[in-house]
C-alpha cells in the first residue's frame, strides 16, 4: 500500500516541480496537462484508498517512509497514517483540487503566470496531502506550514497589486501567530510524552492529563490542557477563528480558484481536521474542549454579521466561510467530531462551488467583484445561476441538501452537549443560521435577481463561462446536493471513522443523537420540526424582502443603525488593530530598541563611551607627559621621597 | 673643641654657599658659589682625614670641572631674563619637597639606628700614615677592575665630548696632511697635447 | 666631640638644598647640572663620613669612582648643552619639549 | 602530513601563491586570469579533501579522529595538535563548502586588487579550518587571532564607505574578547601543565576557579556569536563588508563563538555554566526578541540580515545553555542532547541561509549599488529567477519547515519547553518576528510593481550567480528535508558532551 500513498503524495509534487521549474519549456498546455494528470491520479487513488477502507475493510495503515532524524531518543520521522478519517480527507482534498485545476484552465486563461499558478496549486495539493496523511506531529507541522506558504504565494500571486502583497503578508503573519501556539503545543507533547508519533502520544493522553505544568507560579495546569489549547491556537490561525480570523477576508486578493481550494475547502479546514485527529487528546481535556466550543461559537456568529454588510462578492463568501468554520469548531468542541468532519466535507463541496461560481460571475463581468454593480445575471449565466442556487441552499441548510444534514446534525449535537459554554454555543449557532441565510440570499438576490446594475460595456460580452469553468461547477453541485443522503447514517451515527476518532463515553453526544436516528429520511422529517429550518427560512425571507421587494429598505436601516453599521463595516475594528496598531507598535518597539538601545545605549554609551573615556583619560595623562625634562625630574624626586617615606613610615 | 668650632663654621659656610648656588640670578655667580662649596667641603673632608680625596676634589672639581662650567657659561650667549622667569613659581613646592627629604634623611640617619658598628670616636691616624698610599693599595688590588672601567669611562667621556662638540664648517679651508702626502702627479699635472704652432 | 650624626645631617641638608635648587632653577640646564654636582657632593660627604667612622677605606674608593663618573658626566653634559645651544640658540628647558606626548 | 594539515595549509600556501600571480592581472581584468582560476582550483580541492574527512569519519565514537600531534614549543608544552570530532566536522565542511562559492560569487565582481582579494579568502579559509581542527589551546588561539587579519583586510580594503570605522570596531570588539580568553587559557595551562584542550576538559576545577574562566570565555565567544549587548559591531561590519566578506563573516566567523562555547565553556567549566546559565538564557532570549524587533525596523537590507543573524544565533546559545534548566525542571537528562544538537544544527543551517541571503543582496547591490530597501520594489518583474530564490531563502530564514532553518529552531524550542514554558514561548516568538521582518523586506523589495527606472533596467541572474544560489538552495532544502546524516555525525559526540557536562567537576 505504501507505494500507493507515495504516489498520491508525490504525483502532485513532481508535477508542481516540473511546472514550476520548466514552465517555459513545457508551455501552457504542458503545465496544465501534467498537473491535472497528477492530481487526477491522486484523486483516483485516493478514492481507491477510501473504498479500501470503507468497503473492503482494509486496516488502518501506519508506517514510516523515512527517518528525518533521531535525537535524544525522540524519533522524528516522515510517515503516513491512513485510516478512514485520512482517506476521507484525501478524497475531499484531491477531488476539490482536481475540480479547481480544471476550472483554472478557464479562469486563468489570459494570465501570464499560468504555469506558475498550476505549479502552486499542485504544490498546495501535495502539502495538504502531507498534512492530512501525517502520522506524527512533525510531519503535521510540515504540512501545516507548507500549506501556509503556498497560500502566501497564491494570495500574492498578482504580486504587482499592493493590496495582494499586503494581504499575503498579513495572512502569513497571522498564521504564524497560530503556528507559534502550534509549535508550543508540539513542544508540550514532546515534553510530556517524549514522542512525536500519534499512536505513541495517544496512548499516553490519559497520563498527560495527570501531569501538571506551572506556567504562572502557583497555578498548576494540566499538561494535556496546555498542550491542547496550544495546538488549538494553531488551528485558530489556520482555520481563521476569532481573533485570528482577520487574514481570511483579505486573502480574497488571490485568484478565485485558490479562494475555492485553499480558503474555503481545504487549507482552512486543516484546523478542524487537526482537532478531530487529536480527538484522543482533546477528549481528556474538558477545558480545552470548552475553549474550542466558545471560540468556535463566537466565530460562527460574529463573523456572520460581517458578511451581511460586505459588498465584495468574494468577501461575502469569505465571511461565510469563517462562520462555517466556526460551526465546525463548535461541533468539535461539543465532542461531535464526526459532525464537524461531516460538515467539513459537505462545506468543502458547496463552498468551493460557491467560490467557483463567484469566479464564473467575475470572469463574466471582466473582473468586477462589487455586488452593487451586478444584478439580474440569471438570464445571462443560467448554469452559474443554478449551481449557485444549489450552493446557497446547501449553505443555509435547505432540507435535503448536503448542508442540511451536516448542519442540522451539528446543531442538534451542540444542543445535546453539557459542556461549559455549550448553551452559549447553541444560541450562537442557532442565531447563526438566520444570519447565514440572510447574507447568502442577500448575495444571491443582488447578483442574480433584481435590477441590472451592470456597466454597459461589460454587458456587451456578458455570457455563460466556457465549459472548463462550468463543468467543475456542475461536478461540485452534484455532491453539494446529494452527498448527505447516503453518508449521514454511517458518518455521523455509524462506525464510519472507526478508531480514527475517539470519544469518551460520557461525551458521546452523537451517540445519544443516533439513538433517535432512523435513516436520512427520518432525519429530514425530524429536521422539519426543529427551529433551524424556520430560522433559515426567515433569513431568506428577510433577504428577499429587503433586497428584492423593498431595495430602499437597507439604506434606511443603515442610516437608523449607523453605529452598528460602522462597527460592522470596520470588522469590529480588528483590522485596525492588526493592520495599524500592532505593526505600529512593533515597529515602534523596534525603533526604540534600535535607536535607544543599540545606537544610544550600547554604541553611544558603552562602545563609543568607553572609547571616549579612554580618550579623556589619555587627555588627562597627556598633561603629565609635557616633554619638559624638569617635569620628569620632579616626578622622580617626588616619587623618590614618597617611596622613602613609605619605606620609613608605612 | 677647636674642631667643633671649625666644623660648625665650615658647615655654615658650605650651606650658605650651596644656597648661593641655587639662588644666584647669574650663572657665573652660581658657579663661583659652587667653587666655594667645593673648597669648603674639601676642608671638611680633611677634618675627616680623607686628605687625598680633598686634594682631588679641589684639583679636579675646582680646577677642571668648574672652570669648564665657567667656560661654557661665558661662551654661551645666555638670555638670563627668560631663564629666571617663573623662578618662584615652584619655590614653595621645592621647599616642601626639600623639607620632606631632609626630614626623611635625618630620620634615617639620626632616629633610626643604622645597626652599623659605628665608632663613637675614631682614633686619629698615626703619624706617617698616608691616606693616599692606603687608598692606592686598595684601588690597585681589590678594585682594579673597577678602576680600569673608570678609566675607560673617562676615555669614553673625552671621545663623546669631542664628537659632540666638533663640527666641520663647510667652506673652511683646511690643511689635510694625509691628502697632501698621498697626492700623485697625475692629480696635479694635466698633460695636454697641442698641435705645433707654425709661426 | 664631632660625631657621625653631624656630618650626616650636614650632608642631608646639602642634599635637600640641591633638591630645592632643581625646583628653583628648573629652566636652566646649567644650573641643573650644578645642582646635580652639589647632590653628588652631599653623597660623597656621606661616604667619607662613614668611611671614617667605620674605619673602612671602601667608602673613599667609592667616592673616588663617584668623582670620576661625575667628572665624565659634567663633561658630556656640557658638551650636550653646547650642541643644544648651537641648534636651538637657547638652553631654556621649556623650549625643549620634543618628547611632549 | 595528515589530511587535516593539508586542508589547513593548502589554502594558506595557495593564497600566497595567488598573491604572486596578481601581477599578471591586467588593468581591465581581461584575459586569462590565473589568480581566480588558481583560487577556485585550490578551494574546490580543499572541499574535495574535506569530503574525504566526512567519508572517513567514524560517527560511532566521540573520540578525536584524524589526530595529528607533534611538539611545537617544548618549553611550554605546546603542541601542534589537530583532530576533529562530530562537533567540528560539520563546521569544517561548512567552511570548505562555502569558500568556493564565495570565490565564484566574487569572480568578476571585484575590480580592485582581485588577486589579493582571492588570496585573502584562501588564507582566511585555512585559518578558519585551523580554528575548528586545533586541539591545542595555544594553536587554537593563534588561528583564532590570525583569522582577524584577513577579515580585517577584506572589510578594510574592499569594503564600503565607512569601512574603516567598521573594521576598527570589528577588530577592537573581537580582539578585546580574545584577550580575556588568552588569560583563561594561560591559567588553565598553569593548572594542568599542558595546552591540550582535552586535558582542560578533564581538569578538576573548583567553582571559584570556573566562574572567572567561564566569564573570560564568555567575553571572547559572546563577541563572536555575537550576543546582546556586544553585538553592535556585526551590523556595521556586514554593511561595510564586500559580499564575500559578509558571507564568510555570517556563515563561518559567527560559528566560532558557538563552537567556542561547546568546545571550551561547556566542557571546561560545566559547573560555572550551570551557575550562570540564567545569564546565558537571558541574553539568548533577549537576542531573539529584542533583536527581532530591531531587525523589523531596519532600512538597510544587509543590516536587516545581520540583525536576523544575531537573533538566530540566540537560538544556538539558548540550545547550549538550557541544559541545566531542563535537568532542574524535569529531573532527567532527556532533552539536553536535543538542545545542544539543535544549537549545532542551527549554526550549520544559519551558515547556509545567511550566506545565501547576503549573496542575494550582493547580486542586487552589484546591479543597483544600493542596499536601501526603499530603493527597490518590484524586483520580481525584472528578475523572476532571482526573486524565486530570494523568496525561498527568506522563507528559510523565517524557519519554514522543510528548509534547514526550521530544524535547529524546532529542536531548541522543544528542548527549552522542557526547561520552562516561557523560554519556549519567547523563543517561539521568532516564528512571528522572523517571518515579519523577513517577509516585510521581501514585500518591499521583491514584490509590487516596478518602483523606479533603475529596477526596470535590472537583468536577471547570470549563470554564475544562478549556480551559486541554486546550489545553496539545494543544500538548504536537503538539510531541511533530511537532516539525519548531519545529526548522525554529531550525535555520539554530543551525547558524550552531555554526559561530561552533567557530571560536576568537584
Amino acid at each position: 500500500m505504501e507505494n500507493t500513498y507515495l504516489a498520491i503524495v508525490l504525483g502532485p509534487l513532481i508535477a508542481a516541480v516540473i511546472a514550476g521549474l520548466f514552465g517555459r519549456q513545457i508551455g501552457r498546455v504542458g503545465a496544465h496537462t501534467i498537473t491535472i494528470l497528477a492530481v487526477a491520479v491522486s484523486c483516483a487513488l485516493s478514492i481507491l484508498v477510501l473504498k479500501g477502507q470503507l468497503i473492503d475493510g482494509d486496516p488502518a495503515y501506519n508506517g514510516t517512509v523515512y527517518t528525518w532524524m533521531v535525537t535524544d531518543g525522540v524519533n522524528m520521522e516522515i510517515g503516513f497514517l491512513v485510516d478512514r478519517l485520512t482517506a476521507l480527507m484525501m478524497t475531499v482534498v484531491t477531488f476539490v483540487s482536481l475540480m479547481v485545476h480544471v476550472y483554472t484552465i478557464g479562469y486563468m486563461h489570459d494570465d501570464p503566470g499560468y504555469q506558475r499558478f498550476f505549479s502552486y496549486i499542485s504544490l498546495f495539493t501535495f502539502a495538504m496531502l502531507m498534512l492530512v496523511m501525517a502520522n506524527n506531529f512533525l510531519q503535521l507541522f510540515f504540512g501545516w506550514e507548507a500549506v501556509g506558504v503556498v497560500s502566501y504565494l497564491l494570495i500574492g500571486f498578482w504580486y504587482t497589486r499592493p493590496t495582494a502583497i499586503f494581504a499575503n503578508m498579513k495572512a502569513f503573519l497571522v498564521n504564524r501567530v497560530g503556528d507559534f501556539g502550534f509549535l508550543l503545543g508540539i513542544a508540550a507533547i514532546v515534553h510530556f510524552t517524549g514522542s512525536l508519533d500519534y499512536a505513541e502520544v495517544f496512548t499516553q493522553a490519559e497520563s498527560m492529563q495527570g501531569r501538571q505544568i506551572e506556567i504562572f507560579d502557583g497555578l498548576p495546569w494540566s499538561g494535556l490542557t496546555v498542550a491542547c489549547i496550544c495546538l488549538f491556537i494553531g488551528a485558530m490561525g489556520k482555520s481563521a477563528q476569532v481573533p485570528l480570523h482577520v487574514w481570511l477576508p483579505d486573502s480574497m486578493e488571490g485568484p478565485t480558484p485558490i479562494s475555492a481550494l485553499i480558503h474555503a475547502a481545504t487549507m482552512v479546514t486543516a484546523g478542524v481536521f487537526m482537532v478531530a485527529r487529536m480527538s484522543p487528546l482533546f477528549e481528556y481535556s474538558e477545558v480545552a474542549l470548552s475553549f474550542v466550543l466558545v471560540i468556535g461559537a463566537t466565530t460562527a456568529l460574529f463573523t456572520g454579521f460581517l458578511g451581511v454588510v460586505q459588498n465584495d462578492i468574494k468577501r461575502v463568501i469569505a465571511y461565510s466561510t469563517l462562520s462555517q468554520l466556526g460551526y465546525m469548531m463548535v461541533a468539535l468542541g461539543a465532542s461531535a467530531y464526526a459532525a464537524g468532519i461531516f460538515h467539513l466535507g459537505t462545506h468543502a463541496f458547496f463552498k468551493a462551488l460557491l467560490f467557483l461560481a463567484a469566479g464564473s460571475v467575475i470572469i463574466g463581468l471582466h473582473h468586477e467583484q462589487d455586488i452593487r454593480r451586478m444584478g439580474g445575471l440569471k438570464k445571462y449565466m443560467p448554469i452559474t445561476y443554478w449551481t449557485s442556487l444549489i450552493g446557497s441552499l446547501a449553505l443555509i441548510g435547505f432540507p435535503g441538501t448536503a448542508g442540511f444534514f451536516s448542519k442540522d446534525a451539528l446543531i442538534e449535537a451542540v444542543h445535546g452537549a453539557t459542556r461549559a459554554g455549550s448553551s452559549y454555543a447553541y444560541w450562537c449557532v442557532l442565531l447563526g443560521v438566520f444570519i447565514t441565510a440572510l447574507y447568502t440570499f442577500r448575495l444571491f438576490f443582488l447578483v442574480f435577481h433584481g435590477a441590472e446594475r451592470i456597466d454597459d460595456d461589460a454587458r456587451g460580452h456578458l455570457q455563460e463561462s466556457p465549459w472548463v469553468v462550468w463543468v467543475p461547477l456542475v461536478m461540485l453541485a452534484i455532491p453539494s446536493l446529494l452527498i448527505g443522503w447516503p453518508t449521514i447514517g454511517p458518518v455521523l451515527f455509524g462506525d464510519f471513522f472507526g478508531a480514527a476518532i475517539f470519544v469518551l463515553p460520557g461525551n458521546d453526544v452523537l451517540g445519544e443523537l443516533g439513538q433517535g436516528f432512523h435513516g436520512a429520511w427520518g432525519f429530514l422529517v425530524h429536521g422539519l420540526t426543529s427551529p433551524v429550518l424556520y430560522l433559515a427560512g426567515a433569513g431568506v425571507g428577510v433577504a428577499w424582502f429587503c433586497y428584492l421587494r423593498r431595495p430602499d429598505l437597507p439604506e434606511t436601516l443603515r442610516a437608523r443603525f449607523a453605529a452598528v453599521h460602522t462597527l460592522l463595516m470596520n470588522k469590529y475594528y480588528a483590522d485596525i488593530l492588526v493592520e495599524k496598531i500592532i505593526p505600529k507598535g512593533s515597529t515602534g518597539v523596534g525603533t526604540l530598541f534600535w535607536r535607544i538601545g543599540d545606537v544610544v545605549l550600547i554604541d553611544g554609551a558603552a562602545v563609543n563611551g568607553s572609547a571616549k573615556l579612554v580618550g579623556w583619560a589619555a587627555g588627562v595623562i597627556r598633561y603629565m607627559q609635557t616633554g619638559y625634562l624638569y617635569t620628569y625630574a620632579f616626578a622622580m624626586i617626588i616619587g623618590l621621597s614618597a617611596l622613602i617615606g613609605w619605606v620609613l613610615w608605612a | 673643641m677647636v674642631l667643633q668650632v671649625y666644623f660648625w663654621a665650615l658647615a655654615l659656610l658650605l650651606l650658605g654657599a650651596s644656597l648661593g648656588v641655587i639662588t644666584s640670578r647669574n650663572p657665573v655667580f652660581s658657579a663661583l658659589w659652587l667653587v666655594l662649596a667645593f673648597v669648603t667641603s674639601a676642608v671638611l673632608w680633611i677634618l675627616l682625614e680623607a686628605e687625598f680625596l680633598a686634594i682631588v676634589l679641589v684639583l679636579v672639581y675646582v680646577g677642571a670641572v668648574m672652570v669648564l662650567f665657567l667656560f661654557v657659561i661665558m661662551m654661551l650667549d645666555i638670555d638670563l631674563d627668560t631663564l629666571k622667569k617663573g623662578f618662584v613659581r615652584f619655590a614653595p613646592v621645592g621647599a616642601i619637597v626639600a623639607f620632606i627629604i631632609a626630614i626623611e634623611l635625618v630620620t634615617v640617619f639620626v632616629i633610626r639606628s643604622t645597626g652599623l658598628p659605628v665608632l663613637a670616636n675614631p682614633p686619629p691616624h698615626p703619624a706617617g700614615y698616608s691616606n693616599t698610599k692606603e687608598l692606592g693599595a686598595v684601588l690597585y688590588t681589590e678594585h682594579v677592575y673597577a678602576f680600569e672601567l673608570a678609566s675607560f669611562l673617562l676615555l669614553l667621556a673625552i671621545v663623546a665630548a669631542i664628537t659632540l662638540t666638533m663640527r666641520r664648517r663647510p667652506g673652511l679651508k683646511r690643511q689635510d696632511i694625509a691628502r697632501q702626502v698621498a697626492v700623485q702627479a697625475k692629480d696635479r699635472v694635466r698633460l695636454v697635447s697641442m698641435p705645433v704652432e707654425k709661426d | 666631640m664631632l660625631g657621625l650624626t653631624q656630618y650626616l645631617i650636614l650632608s642631608a641638608l646639602l642634599f635637600s638644598i640641591s633638591v630645592a635648587g632643581i625646583f628653583l632653577n628648573r629652566k636652566n640646564v646649567l644650573l641643573l647640572l650644578m645642582c646635580i654636582e652639589l647632590m653628588l657632593l652631599a653623597v660623597n660627604f656621606n661616604f667619607i663620613a662613614f668611611s671614617r667612622f667605620l674605619g673602612d677605606t671602601s667608602g673613599q674608593v667609592f667616592v673616588f669612582f663617584i668623582l670620576t663618573v661625575a667628572a665624565a658626566e659634567a663633561a658630556i653634559g656640557l658638551a650636550i648643552l653646547i650642541v643644544l645651544f648651537r641648534s636651538k640658540r637657547t638652553i631654556n628647558v621649556e623650549d625643549l619639549d620634543v618628547m611632549k606626548g | 602530513m595528515g589530511l587535516l594539515s593539508i586542508i589547513i595549509w593548502l589554502p594558506i600556501v595557495g593564497g600566497i601563491a595567488v598573491i604572486a600571480t596578481g601581477r599578471n592581472v591586467s588593468e581591465d581584468g581581461s584575459g586569462f586570469r590565473l589568480d581566480r582560476w588558481l583560487t577556485l582550483l585550490i578551494s574546490v580541492l580543499v572541499f574535495l579533501l574535506s569530503l574525504q574527512l566526512y567519508l572517513g569519519f567514524d560517527s560511532g565514537t566521540a573520540a578525536m579522529q584524524f589526530v595529528e600531534q607533534k611538539p611545537w614549543i617544548r618549553a611550554f608544552n605546546v603542541e601542534y595538535f589537530l583532530g576533529i570530532d562530530g562537533i567540528s566536522l560539520p563546521l569544517i565542511l561548512l567552511t570548505t563548502f562555502l569558500t568556493p562559492l564565495v570565490v565564484i560569487s566574487g569572480w568578476d565582481v571585484i575590480k580592485k586588487r582581485p588577486a589579493q582579494y582571492f588570496a585573502a579568502f584562501l588564507i582566511l579559509e585555512g585559518l578558519m579550518l585551523g580554528v575548528f581542527a586545533a586541539l591545542d589551546a595555544l594553536l587554537f588561539y593563534v588561528f583564532w587571532e590570525a583569522m582577524l587579519i584577513p577579515m580585517f583586510l577584506i572589510i578594510g580594503i574592499w569594503g564600503g564607505e565607512r569601512r574603516v570605522y567598521a573594521t576598527v570596531k570589528f577588530f577592537l570588539f573581537t580582539f578585546l574578547g580574545s584577550v580575556f580568553m588568552l588569560i583563561a587559557l594561560i591559567y588553565l595551562y598553569l593548572q594542568t601543565g599542558s595546552y591540550r584542550i582535552l586535558d582542560f576538559h578533564a581538569a578538576p576545577l573548583s567553582i571559584d576557579q570556573q566562574i572567572p574562566i567561564f566569564l573570560a570565555f564568555l567575553v571572547a565567544f559572546a563577541v563572536k556569536v555575537p550576543m546582546w549587548p556586544v553585538h553592535t559591531w556585526l551590523p556595521d561590519a556586514h554593511v561595510e563588508a564586500p559580499t564575500g566578506g559578509s558571507v564568510v563573516l555570517a556563515a563561518v566567523l559567527l560559528k566560532m563563538g558557538g563552537y567556542g562555547f561547546v568546545r571550551f565553556s561547556l566542557p571546561i567549566t560545566p559547573d560555572a555554566s550551570q551557575t550562570l546559565d540564567w545569564l546565558m538564557i537571558g541574553l539568548s532570549l533577549i537576542a531573539v526578541v529584542y533583536i527581532g524587533f530591531v531587525a523589523l525596523v531596519q532600512q538597510d537590507m544587509k543590516k536587516l540580515i545581520a540583525y536576523s543573524s544575531i537573533a538566530h544565533m540566540g537560538f544556538v546559545t539558548l540550545g547550549f545553555f538550557v541544559a541545566w534548566e531542563i535537568f532542574a525542571g524535569t529531573g532527567d537528562l532527556a532533552g539536553i542532547t536535543m538542545g545542544i544538537t539543535g544549537g549545532m544544527l542551527q549554526m550549520i543551517s544559519h551558515g547556509f541561509i545567511s550566506a545565501a541571503l547576503f549573496l542575494c543582496v550582493g547580486v542586487m547591490y552589484e546591479r543597483m549599488h544600493s542596499r536601501q530597501i526603499a530603493d527597490y520594489g518590484g524586483v520580481v518583474n525584472t528578475m523572476p529567477k532571482f526573486a524565486a530564490l530570494m523568496v525561498f531563502f527568506a522563507l528559510a530564514n523565517a524557519g519554514l519547515p522543510g528548509t534547514s532553518g526550521f530544524v535547529g529552531e524546532f529542536l531548541v524550542i522543544l528542548a527549552s519547553f522542557k526547561a520552562n514554558f516561557w523560554y519556549a514561548f519567547l523563543a517561539a516568538t521568532t516564528l512571528v518576528l522572523g517571518a515579519a521582518y523577513t517577509l516585510w523586506m521581501i514585500k518591499r523589495v521583491i514584490f509590487g510593481a516596478v518602483r523606479n527606472e533603475a529596477v526596470a533596467q535590472l537583468t536577471d541572474l547570470n549563470g554564475r550567480e544562478f549556480f551559486v544560489l541554486g546550489i545553496l538552495a539545494v543544500f538548504v532544502l536537503g538539510l531541511g528535508l533530511w537532516p539525519a546524516p548531519l545529526v548522525d555525525v554529531m550525535s555520539v559526540t554530543v551525547e558524550n558532551l552531555v554526559a561530561h557536562i552533567m557530571n560536576p567537576k568537584f
